[in-house]
């Protein structure tokens, strides 16, 4: 196995699947030649060729839409919106045709497309490039919403993505393209779309979080071990929608307690969601309020205060101490 | 260079074959076997018919808002004739000319209008796409499609039509560029049907024509009288062999009139005069057709009272069919069905929940 | 005073702020000789002319980017998008530029827009005409999204929804349009955005809603009174956006069960951010798992089988005894 | 009709002055004051040597991602002197020398793309937009502020400002109609500097040229050398005198070229020959402004000089007071400040929330 950066690992699923299946076609701005401004694409082009790779014009609604039309045709166009900050230009198409089209036909027709987009602070990135709103797509039936969080199940997820018969939104976390390396096998993985994962086993606590913020979350696990003794479950999400409520609620009957973490705008967002599900799924079970810790409602600021926006271990820790009256 | 006029190299034309006084330019006309001749007739007065039952229907609380195509049944048809099975069909929601041409039944048509999700289904292999409401959006799908068909190195047309109106919207300037881009084998069909809803054409754009848009492009256009039936047949039929041998796509603007209200919700007189629809009923598509058909001898006026009694006939039963498959069609369970390939768990909660609702309440909820 | 339907009193509201104020300008798809399709604003072109009142070109992208435009020359725009449904085409613009230039520009600037929209089920309408997706607005900062539920309180938070110097999402129930009518005072007449009201007093149960289903709602707690002797409080939130959630707390606090009802999709919609607020303002009160009544997870059906996506008042009642536990 | 060439009524040109060559064309010379002429050749030189300079913070880490601007200073500049203190300037993103020739300070410049909020504030009651990031949108505030005008029978102009990717855009599309059709006083600036990232134009449209687009709005459109400051002044004069006096809209194509690379994160080399940018340098407009003004006399190689050094200096002295700034500019709080006219219960306790995060944890807070 290979140690992979999250960027290298998404690579190599476009590239094994393409190799696989000659029905998957990239196409966005700049993912050709230039190999996408995060290199996530890079050398597919040379590899594939150029009606393989689009390098397209510069219109998400087209990128979107002309997707749909490949993937009604029976190809799997896997489409990047260049920042997440930029899909909104196609919100329309999503909303109106790739999330409805199986619904509406009865399932004669169906838009197995994949639209790839970077989100997230953490990079020192302008205006518009920070963004973290996948609850808009959540909110959407007839999409999947999906955000892995490391090297490895983004590789897998990715190959699961574009195997999908529906249309997945994958948001791809800048602060990870690169932060740190991770063994990713070469032979063929998947990893099922709407399912979590539990990747720390603890009684004391429940923490569930997805994307970036995985890896302050384990900090904070790992510090409220230390300093308290306190032992906590942490579940990746993997997949936002369809929201998989069955292990946060099995956990939440054990812990009693539970901290949900997101860099998304706290109002209205997926952490509301899932609050909610657990209060549908294990109230009596509760011995404190779940505590949401959120980006604020607010535009994410420019770089020099972002971290203050973004979660950080302190303040997980902080929510966690309080949930658990410490 | 230092300072002179650009030419644009594409070329815009203008093509009328048949005019409405009922002069035919023998130079141009299209020559078309009496047969396809007599089906296209067929068509366009089953559409008429239908348009026409669909309104009594709807008057009658029988079905819900439907948007008429009186009067714009020569620029679809004209079009459509020249699509084969293989190639794909992609509408906007005033094309029942086209989609009957296509092979649509009329009972699909009558369960969709009703509020039926049965009605929006194709049959199995047809490469038609179901209406599409978002004004505009289709043209980007069309693209797509064709790209694919390329893609594949299949001979592959895809027809895909809009109003007037559309031509304001991104997606018709972004589908439009990323077609001439990829020369796909697109053919863009805007019916200027002179209104979107209250709009005139005037409000919606400051070109005297819709065609001259194609130059933003670099991709041939062409405008016609979209109520003469061989004019709109020889420009189409130009274009889908353009397409179809690797020439790219082509803007064909028809000219032609909503004669009817915009929807059944819509109250034409808030907005134009009946001397503007009169005037345009002298320019119907489909007396000119018949008068062509009739001069021609491709049909008689008995052969012609026999067809219209057909039809009305047909458009009966359809009627009577779909009237007796909408109390079939009762089951509020079935919009669970294909939202994804699987149903998810928690909607599948959803969906017992909803089993229990209605066994509750049987068919009787109050909503206040 | 005059009895009018919701269409009337929002025709009078936007009249008498035309009346009263130049900056005031319509715009939209049909708004103008045509009055709009629903007749919201019959007759004020005839009253102010085309320069006021304009017809504007199908592209609703255009009517808020250009709304935009005028709002920060300093007039105060209200577009319209015909249906809410067709709103996601400026979705980009709303999110990008409108949400954003006040505080881009450090309070230099600032966008006094109101965004019109028909909302929700309820008219037998075709596809894309009947969606209630006010959480997409909500869950973005620096917005306001408003729901009115009557003809009176429709009148007066458009006036005040004009008068706010911050962009205002209105969102007006199909449903509601026609359906009775109130009497609507002649004289102005505001309500404060950003503010729920109690409509029905009760100890024995925390109802909210807001829009169409505050009728059902009251039904509802009608029916929970002569069947069951419940006393239920009713909340209509009328600003969902930001939301005022210091009535619904306190109202638990007295109940101790509650039940959110909306139209829209369940997952990741309004009522997640209302039980999540109702848990982290009064956890130590809650006697039961607040529930959610609201749309299915799916696109709305077609019309045949609307009445079975939109709550009713069997479903809310339902709902109600079953956190009651009768 | 019956078939004939439609022939489009408004016309689109093409103008260059003064050549790479230096090659002056005397009947199209506009006239200028010297003081003017030096005006704007004192902010090309501003605008250069600060981007240089942004280039060399960015490269130390001193700044964040920036867009340079080399390259394309004429075609900012010759636009931009056009416009009157209560004309509305519509940028972009790459607009640095429109933006000094306004006024906006160097400091705000860096605050700005340092990650500072406050570098966005602009000068009370400036008619300026700040940097619009989403491509081809802020086309339709342009529009908006131009109606807006008309309305208020002001005899104002908006210039607006966008690259040649924006034009594929669906809001540039919408934009232009929009401005067509209400003949909103808007001047639309089309900088096509050859690339959008590692797109050519040719993968951008089908069409030779971007001004040929005009004629699917009915819109006057020019096409001139982007490199050749009078050429770019000439254009614009006679496009903001018809927008003043109500002759509606122009669509201006600017053909210059991005001599550096797409922002401090992109990496030319990948998608663009050596070649092809030593080609461009030979076009570079501040060399070919400069040996007009030595030719014509109205500067001397002493007196540029001297201008150089104090150019040098003020972007010296602002970037010692702006780095100064930011070190006073460090309260987080401030991100709660302007999203609404006034704070909500719910934000204000998100806000004593991060005071006490803040207080609790002074600067370090980890983010794993
Ligand atoms: C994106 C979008 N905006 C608004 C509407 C509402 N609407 C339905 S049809 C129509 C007018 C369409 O005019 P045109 O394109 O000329 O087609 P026609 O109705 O004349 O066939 C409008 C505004 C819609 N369906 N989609
Ligand atoms: C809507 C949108 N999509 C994508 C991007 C990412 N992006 C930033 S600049 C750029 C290229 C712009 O090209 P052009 O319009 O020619 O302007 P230039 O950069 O050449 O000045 C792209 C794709 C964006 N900022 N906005
Ligand atoms: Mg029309
Ligand atoms: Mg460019």
């Amino acid at each position: 196995m290979a140690k992979m950066t999250m960027v290298q690992a998404l690579n190599l699923a476009l590239q094994q699947e393409m190799a696989k299946d000659d029905r998957v076609i990239l196409l966005g701005e700049d993912v050709g030649v230039d190999g996408g401004v995060f290199r996530v694409t890079d050398g597919l082009i040379d590899t594939f060729g150029k009606n393989r790779v689009l390098d397209t014009p510069l219109a998400e609604s087209a990128i979107a839409g002309m997707s749909i039309g490949m993937a009604i045709y029976g190809l799997r166009p896997v489409c990047e919106a260049q920042f997440s900050g930029f899909s909104y230009h196609c919100f329309h198409q999503l909303e109106n045709h790739a999330a409805r089209l199986r619904w509406r036909s009865q399932g004669r027709l169906s838009v197995p497309m994949v639209l790839r987009a970077p989100y997230g602070g953490g990079v020192r990135a302008l205006e518009h490039h920070s963004e973290s709103r996948e609850a808009y797509w959540a909110h959407t039936p007839g999409l999947k919403m999906v955000i892995p969080s490391g090297p490895r199940n983004a590789r897998a997820l990715m190959v699961s993505a574009i195997r999908d018969p529906d249309p997945v939104i994958f948001y791809e976390a800048k602060a990870l393209y690169r932060a740190y390396r991770e063994e990713v096998p070469e032979e063929e993985e998947t990893l099922p779309i709407g399912q979590s994962q539990v990747i720390r086993e603890g009684k004391d606590l429940t923490m569930i979080a997805y994307g970036a913020m995985i890896r302050p979350t384990l900090e904070a696990a790992e510090e409220l071990r230390a300093s308290d003794g306190v032992e906590a479950e942490v579940i990746d999400l993997l997949t936002i929608s369809p929201l998989d409520d069955s292990l946060m609620v099995q956990s939440l009957t054990k812990t009693g307690r539970a901290v949900v973490v997101h860099e998304a705008p706290r109002s209205f967002g997926p952490g509301a969601e899932i609050v909610s599900r657990l209060m549908e799924g294990a109230f009596f079970y509760l011995q404190a309020p779940i505590a949401r810790v959120t980006g604020h409602d607010l535009i994410i600021p420019y770089f020099s205060r972002e971290k203050w926006f973004v979660p950080s271990v302190q303040r997980i820790v902080a929510a966690a101490r309080n949930t658990l009256a410490l | 260079m230092p300072r002179q006029n650009l030419t644009v190299t594409d070329t815009i034309e203008e093509l009328s074959i048949l005019d409405d006084l009922g002069n035919l330019d023998k130079d141009l006309e299209p020559q078309i076997a009496d047969e396809q001749l007599l089906k296209i007739y067929r068509t366009m007065l089953l559409a008429r018919r239908f348009d026409e039952r669909m309104l009594d229907l709807q008057r009658q609380g029988r079905i819900g808002t439907f948007p008429p195509i009186k009067g714009q049944e020569a620029a679809q048809l004209g079009a459509i004739v020249h699509l084969l099975p293989d190639d794909w069909f992609v509408q906007a929601f005033r094309e029942v000319a086209a989609e009957l041409w296509r092979g649509r039944s009329m009972e699909s048509i009558l369960l969709y209008f009703n509020g039926f999700n049965e009605g929006a289904i194709l049959p199995e292999g047809q490469r038609d796409l179901p209406l599409s409401i978002p004004v505009g959006s289709q043209v980007l799908h069309a693209v797509g499609l064709g790209w694919a068909a390329n893609y594949r190195q299949k001979k592959e047309v895809v027809m895909a039509f809009f109003g007037d109106g559309a031509t304001s919207q991104g997606d018709f300037h972004e589908g439009l560029n990323f077609a001439a881009v990829y020369q796909t084998p697109t053919v863009f069909v805007c019916q200027n049907n002179g209104w979107a809803i209250s709009t005139t054409v005037k409000q919606q754009t400051h070109t005297p024509t819709l065609v001259q848009k194609a130059l933003a492009y670099g991709m041939p256009g062409i405008r016609v009288d979209g109520n003469d039936i061989l004019a709109v047949y020889a420009a189409a039929g130009e274009a889908v062999e353009r397409a179809r041998n690797g020439g790219g796509p082509t803007f064909i603007e028809c000219v032609t009139y909503r004669l009817m209200m915009h929807t059944t919700a819509d109250d034409p007189k808030r907005y134009r005069t009946d001397e503007e629809v009169e005037t345009w009923k002298k320019r119907d598509p489909l007396p000119r057709f018949t008068n062509y058909l009739l001069n021609k001898g491709t049909a008689t006026a008995q052969s012609l009272d026999d067809l219209e009694a057909q039809v009305l006939q047909e458009i009966q039963t359809a009627v009577e069919r779909a009237e007796a498959q909408m109390k079939e069609l009762s089951d509020p369970l079935a919009m669970f069905d294909h939202l994804y390939a699987e149903l998810p768990p928690y909607l599948a909660r959803q969906k017992s929940d909803l089993a229990e609702e209605i066994a509750a309440n049987g068919k009787e909820v109050q909503h206040g």
